[in-house]
This record gives structure tokens, C-alpha cells and sequence, in this order.
């Protein structure tokens, strides 16, 4: 149980930073989100040139068969440069759902990631679920040689852009959770898109008796995929924030070290030097949880499960701090829109409010505990 | 002044908020941060008082002022509070005002202070400098005499709402020897003196209520001068301590804690579950820092006559706490919304789909986020620390 | 509503801290601890002196007919010098309940701790309460002329030297809370006696059938008046906090700048400044806080029960932090049991432990709000 | 290491803690903070784990280590903590071998090493002195040459367990010429020798850990110099970097944790209300805090290899959470007892009357208030941040 990074992790991220430093930065990323079709760009630059959209996959479909470290050092790279949509509902949690699902639409549309054709966006949330994606309350009817789909989702990230959303219904009399797999084009499927404050894209879906085939099915049993899923979409987050938690910090050392008050760099003042040794402590709990979390994705799923909420709380609780601590010690100009920061800033906030505050999260392993122990 | 006299006075105070403060005015209010104009809410309110005579409750009755006591200005601006009246931008009547009470001319009183009573006065405040933010005594903005005037080549930074104002009151160097604060003057210029450029600067929320100004051979009168030249610091500081210890950080507060309390109603009839003893427990936080705040307003205002400063280190006290729980009680808020919290109200708006989510919380994304700058404009909570511990410390 | 304190107030705290200063200081208390005499040799010093064991009486009883802000004053007065006990006990919270029976018996009680011939310990706390004096089990049978008590009390303060017990019991079979004055040398009475980290005295208290007289009987209607005097206690308990921080405060501000290390005085050092600014904002908050439990302690009982909510929350919270920043700056000599300070340090952590930590406190703020609400 | 042989190990460990971990040792470790003697505690479990080879899992083989990886360390450590061990005082194993290994003489070590595994030699550290605390730089105590000998005059403070110890390393100033950190060496002195007196100093909570040491012509060998003169305040800091990163926080932290269950249990019969939501959030924290510093020492464990310290910076970020969080874990504990934890344990079982209140919590107290010095000594919170913004911020 060696936790440093392997050569080919090694490899793996520093490919990765080196692509996104070469095509992509703040002013690209801020042009882009107004235009839709900016996804689409970067997954095809992420197919052609450095083939990220096949790491979870099998090598027969394509794939380059790597574990959830690699995961979370590509994650961990997204977030260092601000790009983890449509990454994350894609490969990381469709894939997680796809990988498992042994049917020839789900090779298909395993193909179609790593290819960039699909983008996929996660339609198993629900009003009030609150970072909680597992609350599903759509409703699939059957239709003879298909079903009939209907339901909402609200705060649908990527939906704007994606080509096929994973919805989530509750299927029939028994109630148990289903997952279909439906073109975002499909006749009744209605979105209202908008922005979030992180400049991504968003909408709230309605699915108005939308008709898909009978392969659109993926899984009539599809609460404990959802809850893998959510798991690996967790640690991916716990990676990303840990990225964007190190640039903040760099950051925030470099304009420090640069803006002179009273007559010497801010950096030299003990106050801030001390915010900034509590900001680095902050990060390195914050990686290690990254890094625990995704060796135990492998576990039994209260294992896994109690170890995605043991890393959310403590990180988001990290995020927070080194993210407002940032703002704090840029001033003035850290309030505004004109630097990276504020962007990052916003992302670790909308993060905090999409997938679950600390609080929350200390709820949910609270709970786990105490499931655990009956 | 007696209690059952407060109580009338404070019957008085409801009865004419209930009365004036429309349900437009209040909605208006409570959508404040970025979504509708600031300016037609502010001048329409800033009138109302006016004609009732109570724009000013701090100046004194001869340049009027209400002629209120301490306790009565407190009670007034609790029940606008409660009431969600929207509050006045502070540069008029909390900061010009009263500098030019204490400092300025009788003729610099008599032309000005009726003028900012009526609204037809909107004032800025030309401070910061991009290198003097903290560190103010630095500021190179400078004013250099040529005949009966100055002439002004420089920029200040951080202006709020300079792109609603037509005066600004503002510190430039006129000596660059001594110390550095002892070379600094106040003068009063007119936003339409030639010279003077805006430039706008979008806050995290994508609201636009700073600047940056830009002075390019901008020629005022001496005249506008307040006080002795190079005795501008003194002034300075002074305003400063009106702005740290001024009553409406609590007052900004206690109108999260009214918008929480609307929200839980509309939250929980939409499906959310707020009320859950974490956010109980959070919530009961805030009321429990909020009245420790006031309890200590309501202290140092006791021992205060009428419109004198609270004092470096009260100012500095009150700040720091209020900027701190400001942002907690916005943190709340957001997170009441859920990933709606995470929605660009601003963006929405703006394009085709309206508001996104519920209605109470549009524009508690933009509050919280223009809420980081509470801790930093003003003097940062480590510039707030500094001076506090001079004085506990003592040299 | 001034909120200054008057010119007799300014007399009474000038007055005791004078005497105090006097009459006692670190070394004579922590002599005097082992000694369970001293309680007495003060009170009859703080009656024979400074007149203030009469503060709430009546004047027709030989009392100064003085409110809660007088109160507040003094005890603030006695937590910076750390001698709260027995007055808290005697004065405070049993003077707010004998004043309110209208007996001979209560009365003479009254006399008693004016002239400092009686020392009044609380045992209306129970097993398990925690801070929350007013869960009373203890029972009471009627004898025929009196009254059989029966039951026990737990880390009753005080205890061990008091002269009478103030005892809550359940009455009869209506389960109404009853209290008796009880000697403490009644037969059936026996204390476990022991000390506190704060070095007062307290034991744990058995009664088996302990008769007393009819008159014993205060009241039998206690309920309202146990709850009053809790609140008394709390915003009494506030004052002294505040007397104990100013004076940790105080004491790690001297430190500080007399400490050399690094060739300067700690003082000067940016971080340990901003602490003590933080110290500072804490005790300003906590003295606002007590002088708005004291000033609330005559509103209707809701009220009052939440401003003392309230006030213990944030005065707790603000002690921890005074009392463990000021051993944290005063470094290892901060963790002895050399100096003053470690006797304050766990005078605050004392209160914490026996009024209820601010959690606790917090809980019943909330439960007060949704009491009010509905 | 696979990980079956690494379960295998495991499962060697907790079989041989089964057998040699005696109830009396478990309680005796669990009531350690000041009731029972941690000498004969600790004696008795050193000569244990001596006769099974495993008193020195940090050794290199070849001095008398057991040979394991960093990883073995850790289950080690773990399954320790997870059964309840004592915890053996670092001085000896930790600190005063891992010195000599890496800096003393071949004589040194055939002569020290084996007597600090057998426990015939206690060791104890002295570094601060009345005016070097933080600043150890500018400690006093001096070692002048006499012939071969080196006199030392001068006084240590903060001695932990210098009454049981029988040796002492400690840092004395052979030179007042150049830098002050240059100045100083490295030596080694029995305590037995003559010109050495121990005057106890108690805690706050009333028990005798540390002491002050007064060195009157204290005469030592120069071969008792570990490293060159003057050379020493290297020593010293590969020593802190030891104390601070070495595994025994987390561990600690995890014994509060255990303590803290089985509190839950007793308390819970005992009819306090333990299992509330405040309660179980705290804890919660705490547990996850604790995985976040144990993964993080797993971290850095794997990019050491045998015996090599952990770099400052390391050092000082586990040195920082393990003692916030120890402080506050101990502070839970001790809310557990309620109006018990207000007892002075000390002086009830001093005195006739035993234990007061629930049995689980006798030295609740005690560990929390010990729990202050963990911010202190070893060098403070305060110094830990600074030597991580050196590196943070670079210079």
C-alpha cells in the first residue's frame, strides 16, 4: 500500500496539466460558457489528444481500464484549471452506471463517450434533494415496446449541452428505482436552461410522457448503481476541490508576495503568513481525504459510502475556509470579477450548494454510523 | 426619556412606516443586491423621509436633524429594520453630513447640508487608491495648488455607486512632506467637473456598484476644501470610525434573520426542510450574535452625546462583529436555497427564464457573495484587529 | 434607558473591588480551600464591611433593595477577584426565591444571610440534569406535622460548609415541585464531600427520610420560582464570567509584554496582537450580553428564560475562548498550576461543566423560540 | 508488502496484544493521566514489547529493530491504540536512539543503543530554558571545556519525567561567537550526576509531570557529546521534527475515541443523555478529522524511507492537527460527565472519599486540561504555523 503517486499517475496528470495549460485558461473558459457548443470542443480535444474520456472503461470497449486514483488525479488536474463539466457526469458518474450495465445500448453509449459523441448529464436529483441525488420521484409507464417517461429534475448540470441524460424513475407498483437512457432531443423533454454562478450551465428538466424504447432501460434496479455512482461522483468532487483549492493558495501566496501596504508585501505581515500555513493545512487533510476516499470505492458500499461522507464534510469544510480565506486576503480586488479567483471562489460555493454542505455530510456519516452499528 | 415615552415614539415610528413604506417599496428592499436599480428605490425613499423630517436622525435639530436621542435613532432604526425599509446608502447622511457639521464653514454648512437633506446632494467617497487600500496614509492622488483652485491628477478606486453621485468628497496629498498622513486634505468636487471619468468594476456577483475614478486635471475651488489643508487625515479618520461603527451593519443583519424567517415559511411550503435543529441550532446563532451586537451598540451609544464618533477601537469592534455575522447570516440564507443556491440570479434575469427557484431566495446568491467584501471595504477585519489591539496592548 | 452604570452602582463596584483587593487575593484563597471555615470568615467580612449579602432584601429585613444590574456589578467584582461562591448560592439564588415567600420562616432565612449566620447551597439539580437546575426528583411526604424528604442531589456547590440546604422535592401525588429550607445538620442528611477543579468545595447529598417542621415548606408551588431563580443564577453566572475574563485578558496582556522571545516582547508579535484584539471583542460582546440578561431578568418569564438562554450561550463561548487563548499565550507557564491564571482558567471551564456549555444553552434558546411560537 | 501478508501481520499483532495486554495494563492505561505511577505502567509494557523485539519499530534491524516498513509501523501503531496499550514516554525510542543512530559514534551506539531497548536507561530531554521557550535559540546553559570534561552551569525547564528518567540529552551552549544557533552542542549526562537537582513543577491539573533542572559544575566526558561542538541545534531540530511528526497523536486521539465509546455505554446506563444530535456531530467531526490526519500520516510515512525524519514542514502540520484535535477530543470527553466533570479527580482520590461520579470519566479532566500543553510544548501552534508559511510562501 504505497499512496504516492505510480509512474504511469505520474504521466497520467502531468499529460493532462499540459493539455489544459496549452488550450484552455481563465479568458478561454469565460468567452466559451456563453457559446453551448464550448463542451463539446473540449471533450473532443480530451478524445483525440489525450484519450481521458476512456479511463474508467474496459480496454475492449476502448478504454484505458485505470482505477479511481487515476480518477481523481484527472479530477484533481479539471479542477486546478477549472474545467470539470461535462467530465464529471460523463465519464465519472454515467460511467460509473454504464460500466456496470451489461447490455449493447450501454456498450454503445460507452463508445460514444470515449468518442466524444455523447455528453451526458445526470437527471436522478430532485426539488429539495439538496445534494442528496438519490431521492428519485420520476415515473416510467410502460408502453408496450417501450416506456412512457415522466417526472422532473431541477438543477440539471450540463443539461443545456448534453446530447442523453441519465434519468432516474421510480418504476411500476414496487416502487424500486429505475434508469433510462434518453436522447436529450426526445419528443416531451422540455428544458429551461440558465447559469450558475460558477458560469456553468444548467436547467430544469420536465418529462412530459416521453416515449423511449425498451433498451433505454439500463437497470430495473437501479438504487445501489445510483449510490455507487453518487459515491465516485463524491470522490471526483473531493479531487476537484482539492485542484482548486491549490491554485486558490497559490494564488493568494503570489499576490501577497507582490501587493506592498505600509511599506513591505503583505506576505511578510505574521497574520496573513499564519492564514496562509492554515490554508496549506487545510489542503493537505483535504488531499489525503481525496485520496482515501477513492482507495475505498472499492469497499463494501457502507464502506464506501461512510468514507465519500467522511471526505465531503471535511473537505467542503476546507474548501470554504481556504476559499474565503483567498478572497479575504486579495482585498478589494479578490471581491471582484477581474481575477481567476472569483471563479474559483464561486466553484468551490456552487459546490458546497449542489453536492452538499459539510453539514450535511456530517449528517449523512452520522447516519451511516449508526446504520452500521444495527 | 422615559419609557412609556419611547413607546409612544415607537408607536409613532410604526404607524408612519406602515403607512409610506409601500408594498412596492418593500419589495423593492428586500430585492435590493443587484436586481432592481438602487437609485430610484433610494431617492424615492430618501423623499419620503425627507418630507417627514426624519432623513437625518443623527444630525443635530439646527441643521435637521429630528432633535432624537441616542435611545430614540435606535428605536427608529430598529423598526425600519423590522419593517424592511430599504436602507440609504451612508455617503450623504451618515458621512458627509456630519464632517461638515464638525469641520466645515458656515458657508460650506449652509450650502450643503440642506442640499443633501432634500436628495439633491448623492454623494460618493474617494478613499482607496490601488495602492492605498489598507494602508490609506499612502494615497497619491494628488492636489496641487494653481491660484483659488486645486487642480486634482490621479484615481481613487472602490467609488460606490460613483455612477449614481453628483458630489464626491475625497482625500488628496498636497504635501509630500512630514509623515505621510500629515500631507493629506479633504475636498468636495462635483461628479460633472471635466476631468473626472468612470470606469465601472464588476463585483463577484456581476453587479456593478464600485469604480474606479480617474482625475485628469480636475479643477475645483479651495473653497471646497474642508478644514486645513494637510489636516485631512484627522477627517479621515474620523469618517472612518462613522463608517465602522454607523447602525445599519446590525440593522443588515436583522433583515437576513426577517428574510430566514419569510423563507422558512415559503422553503418548507415548497418541499425544502429547513427546520431541522442544524439549521435551528445555526439560526439561533445568528439571533443570539445579532443581540449581542445590538446589547453593545446599545451600549456605546449610551455613552455618546449627540453626533460625536463611537471611538477607533468601539468603531472597529463593531465592525469587525457585524461583517463577520453579516456573512454568516447570508451563508445561512444561501444555503437554504439548495442547489437553487447555485443558480446566476443576475444571468437569469437578465436573459429569457426569469427567476430561477423559489422567489425569496433571488438575490440571497448575490448577498452572500457581495457580503465577502464587508470584511474588507471599510478597513479589512485584520486592519479592524490592528487597531483594537493598539489600544488593549497599550505602548 | 441609560445604559451607563449609575453613580451608585459605580460606588458598590468600586467598594467591593476595594475591598477584595483588601481582604483577598491568589495566595489567601488557595490557603483558605482547604479550610472549609473560609466561606464564612468572608461573608461575615462581605456583611460586617461592604453590607452587600443584603443586596436584594428588602429594606424593612435590613436589605439595600438593589436590582439585577447591582447584582451584575458585584458579581463581576467577585469573579475578577474568583471568589463567587458562597454568594452566589446564598444571595443570589436562594435570596430571589426566600423573597418571594411570604413566611416568617423566610424572612428569618433573609436575616440570616444579611447578618452571614446563614450559608445556602442549591440541591434542586439532580442526577443527569447538567446545568439544568430545575429537573427536580427528589420526594417529599407529609409526617403529620411536617414533612419526610427523601432523595439526593448530585454536585451540590457549596455543600460540604453551607449552614442550610434550599431542597426541591416532588409533592404528593399532584408531582407539583415543592422546596424546603432544610439545616444542614438535619438528621438523615449525609454529604459526600469533595472538591472542584475550581477549588471550591461541593458534595453529593442523600436525604432518607430527613424530617422537617411544617414551616420548612417555602412553597409548594415552586415551579415558577425555581425557574426565576435559575434565571437569577444564569445572568448572575454571566457577570462573573465577564469579571474572570477581563482579568485573563488582563493577566495575558501583562504577560505578553514582558515576554521576551526572539529579541522582542510577544506583544509585538502581529498574531498574538490579533488575539487579543479577538479576546477583547469576546469580552465586550459577553459584558453587552450580561448587562442584557440582567436588565431582562424582570420581563414576564419567557422572555427572561430566553435572555438567559442567550446570554449563557455567547458568554460561554466567549469564555473558552478567552481562558484558553490566554493560557495559549502565555505558553507553558500558562499549563502549571503556578500562576493565578490556571485558577481562572478552570474557574470558566467549572462554569461550563455545572451551568451548561453553550451547546446546551443554545438548545434551549431554540426550544424557548419554538415554545414562544406556538 | 502485500496486502495478505499485511493482514497476516495485522492479525500476529492483535494475537500477541490479546495475550500480553493484561486487563490491569489496559486499565492502568486508560486511568493513566495522573492517578496511577506512569513509571511502573510504562516499565512493565516496555520490558513486554522488549522481550518480543518490538520495543523500537522505528530502528533500523541491525540495531535491534524489528525490520518492518513504514506501513507495518502503522498497523502496529494502530492496533496499540485500538486495544488500549499505554503509550510509552518518546524520549528513549523516539528521540534519544533515532539521535544516536543517525549522529553518535559506533561507540555511543554499541554502548547506548542496547540499554535504551533493555529500559535500563530512561531518558529525558532538556531543550527550553526560562528564556528560550519558543525561541530555543537563545538558551543559556552553558558547557565549558575543562581538560576532556565538559561543566555545565545553567537550568533546563519543561523536564517531562525528568524524576524517573536516568539520563538526560540535552542542548548546552559551547560558544557565545557567531550566529546563536551556531553556538550550541549536544550532550548526554546521567542523571545521577553530581551538581544535578529536580524541582517538580504541577500541571494545572495538580500532577507532577514536568520538572526544573539546576545544573551546579555539572561534570560530563566530552565523549558524551553527540555530534560535533557547536553543531548541535541540528540535532535539535531533526529532534523536534521527531517529536512532532512521531506517531503518537493520532493515536492518542484514537484512544479519546475509544474512551469516549465506552463512556457512551456507561453513561447512557447511568441515565445521561449522551446520544443526542450535538452529541453525535461532535463526534462525528472528531472521527473524521482524525481519518483526515491518519490517511495524512499515511501519506507522508510513504514517502519516507526507514528512519528517516518527516521534513519540517510535515512535522509541523501533524504536530498542529494532532493537537487541535487531541484538545478537542478531550473537550468532548470531558462534556460527557456533565456537572462530574467539574470533580477534581486528584484530590477526591487523594483524599477518603475515592472517585466521584461515573468511573469512565476519572481522568477526563486531567487529559483535557494536560490537553493544553499539546498546542505548547514541543514547540507551539504559533511556531508550527510560522515554520509552514516559511515554506508556503518561500522567500
Amino acid at each position: 500500500m504505497n499512496l504516492m503517486l505510480n509512474e504511469s499517475q505520474c504521466i497520467l496528470r502531468d499529460s493532462v496539466g499540459r493539455y489544459l495549460s496549452d488550450n484552455y485558461d481563465h479568458q478561454r473558459r469565460r468567452a466559451a460558457q456563453s457559446d453551448e457548443g464550448w463542451p463539446q470542443q473540449l471533450m473532443r480535444g480530451f478524445a483525440e489528444n489525450i484519450g481521458i474520456l476512456g479511463l474508467p472503461f474496459p480496454p475492449e470497449l476502448g478504454g484505458l481500464d485505470c482505477g479511481p486514483v487515476d480518477t481523481m488525479v484527472v479530477m484533481e488536474a479539471l479542477g486546478g484549471a477549472l474545467v470539470a463539466e461535462p467530465y464529471l457526469s460523463t465519464v465519472v458518474a454515467a460511467g460509473t452506471i454504464l460500466k456496470d450495465v451489461d447490455t449493447a445500448a450501454a456498450r454503445n453509449a460507452i463508445s460514444a463517450i470515449i468518442d466524444a459523441t455523447a455528453v451526458i448529464a445526470i437527471a436522478f436529483s430532485q426539488d429539495g434533494a439538496a445534494g442528496d441525488f438519490s431521492n428519485v420521484k420520476a415515473i416510467a409507464r410502460s408502453n408496450g415496446d417501450g416506456y412512457f417517461l415522466s417526472g422532473n429534475n431541477i438543477v440539471t448540470r450540463g443539461g443545456p449541452y448534453a446530447t442523453h441524460l441519465l434519468v432516474g424513475t421510480c418504476m411500476g407498483v414496487d416502487g424500486r428505482c429505475a434508469l433510462f437512457y434518453v436522447p436529450a432531443d426526445a419528443p416531451g423533454l422540455t428544458r429551461v436552461n440558465y447559469s450558475l454562478i460558477d458560469g456553468d450551465r444548467a436547467c430544469d428538466l420536465t418529462l412530459d410522457k416521453v416515449a423511449v424504447p425498451a433498451d433505454a432501460l439500463l437497470t430495473s434496479d437501479a438504487a445501489p448503481l445510483i449510490a455507487k455512482a453518487n459515491d465516485a461522483t463524491r470522490a471526483a468532487i473531493c479531487a476537484e476541490s482539492v485542484g482548486i483549492m491549490r491554485r486558490l493558495l497559490a494564488d493568494t501566496v503570489e499576490y501577497t508576495r507582490q501587493r506592498l501596504q505600509f511599506g513591505k508585501p503583505l506576505s511578510e505581515f505574521q497574520v496573513l503568513q499564519h492564514r496562509m500555513a492554515a490554508m496549506h493545512v487545510e489542503i493537505e487533510l483535504a488531499a489525503s481525504m481525496a485520496l482515501m476516499v477513492a482507495l475505498e470505492l472499492e469497499s463494501t458500499p457502507p464502506q464506501r459510502s461512510k468514507a465519500a461522507a467522511a471526505a465531503m464534510a471535511r473537505i467542503g469544510r476546507a474548501g470554504r475556509f481556504v476559499a474565503e480565506n483567498a478572497v479575504q486576503l486579495h482585498g478589494a480586488i479578490g471581491t471582484t470579477d477581474e481575477l481567476a479567483l472569483g471563479q474559483y471562489f464561486k466553484r468551490i460555493l456552487a459546490i458546497d450548494l449542489l453536492f452538499g454542505s459539510p453539514d450535511m455530510h456530517v449528517s449523512r456519516y452520522v447516519e451511516s454510523c449508526v446504520d452500521h452499528a444495527n | 426619556m422615559r419609557i412609556k415615552d419611547l413607546e409612544a415614539f415607537r408607536a409613532e415610528v410604526r404607524a408612519f412606516l406602515d403607512e409610506n413604506l409601500t408594498p412596492e417599496l418593500r419589495d423593492a428592499a428586500a430585492l435590493q443586491a443587484g436586481v432592481y436599480s438602487e437609485g430610484d428605490v433610494c431617492r424615492s425613499w430618501h423623499q419620503t423621509l425627507y418630507q417627514k423630517g426624519w432623513v437625518a436622525p443623527s444630525w443635530p435639530e439646527k441643521y435637521g436633524g429630528p432633535g432624537w436621542t441616542p435611545i430614540q435613532r435606535m428605536i427608529f432604526e430598529s423598526e425600519c429594520a423590522a419593517a424592511g425599509a430599504p436602507i440609504l446608502p451612508g455617503m450623504s447622511i451618515l458621512m458627509c453630513g456630519p464632517v461638515l457639521i464638525r469641520f466645515g464653514t458656515e458657508e460650506q454648512k449652509s450650502f450643503f447640508l440642506p442640499r443633501i437633506l432634500s436628495g439633491e446632494h448623492f454623494w460618493c467617497q474617494g478613499y482607496s487608491e490601488p495602492q492605498a487600500g489598507s494602508d490609506l496614509a499612502s494615497l497619491r492622488c494628488a492636489a496641487v495648488r494653481d491660484g483659488d483652485d486645486y487642480v486634482i491628477n490621479g484615481t481613487k478606486i472602490w467609488t460606490t455607486h460613483a455612477h449614481y453621485a453628483n458630489w464626491i468628497f475625497m482625500l488628496v496629498r498636497t504635501s509630500t512632506e512630514g509623515r505621510r498622513q500629515d500631507g493629506i486634505s479633504f475636498v468636495l468636487a462635483p461628479m460633472d467637473t471635466p476631468g473626472i471619468t468612470i470606469t465601472p468594476i464588476l463585483s463577484m456577483s456581476g453587479e456593478h456598484e464600485v469604480n474606479q475614478l480617474f482625475f485628469d486635471d480636475v479643477r475645483i475651488p479651495m473653497s471646497n476644501r474642508v478644514g486645513d489643508e494637510n489636516e485631512g487625515f484627522k477627517i479621515a479618520k474620523y469618517l472612518l470610525e462613522f463608517e465602522r461603527g454607523g447602525g445599519d451593519a446590525g440593522m443588515q443583519v436583522s433583515l437576513v434573520l426577517k428574510w430566514l424567517d419569510e423563507a422558512l415559511v415559503q422553503a418548507e411550503a415548497q418541499g425544502f426542510k429547513l427546520r431541522d435543529s442544524s439549521y435551528l441550532t445555526k439560526r439561533a446563532e445568528i439571533e443570539i450574535d445579532l443581540l449581542a451586537l445590538t446589547w453593545t451598540q446599545r451600549r456605546i451609544v449610551s455613552e455618546l452625546e449627540t453626533g460625536q464618533s463611537v471611538g477607533d477601537v468601539s468603531a472597529s469592534l463593531l465592525k469587525l462583529t457585524a461583517s463577520d455575522l453579516y456573512q454568516h447570516a447570508t451563508e445561512l440564507a444561501l444555503a437554504t436555497l439548495g442547489p437553487y443556491g447555485a443558480v446566476d440570479q443576475r444571468v437569469a434575469l437578465g436573459e429569457d427564464e426569469g427567476l430561477i427557484g423559489p422567489r425569496y431566495g433571488a438575490v440571497f446568491g448575490a448577498r452572500y457573495l457581495n457580503g465577502r467584501a464587508q470584511s474588507i471595504f471599510g478597513g479589512t477585519s485584520e486592519i479592524q484587529h490592528t487597531i483594537i489591539a493598539r489600544s488593549v496592548i497599550g505602548r
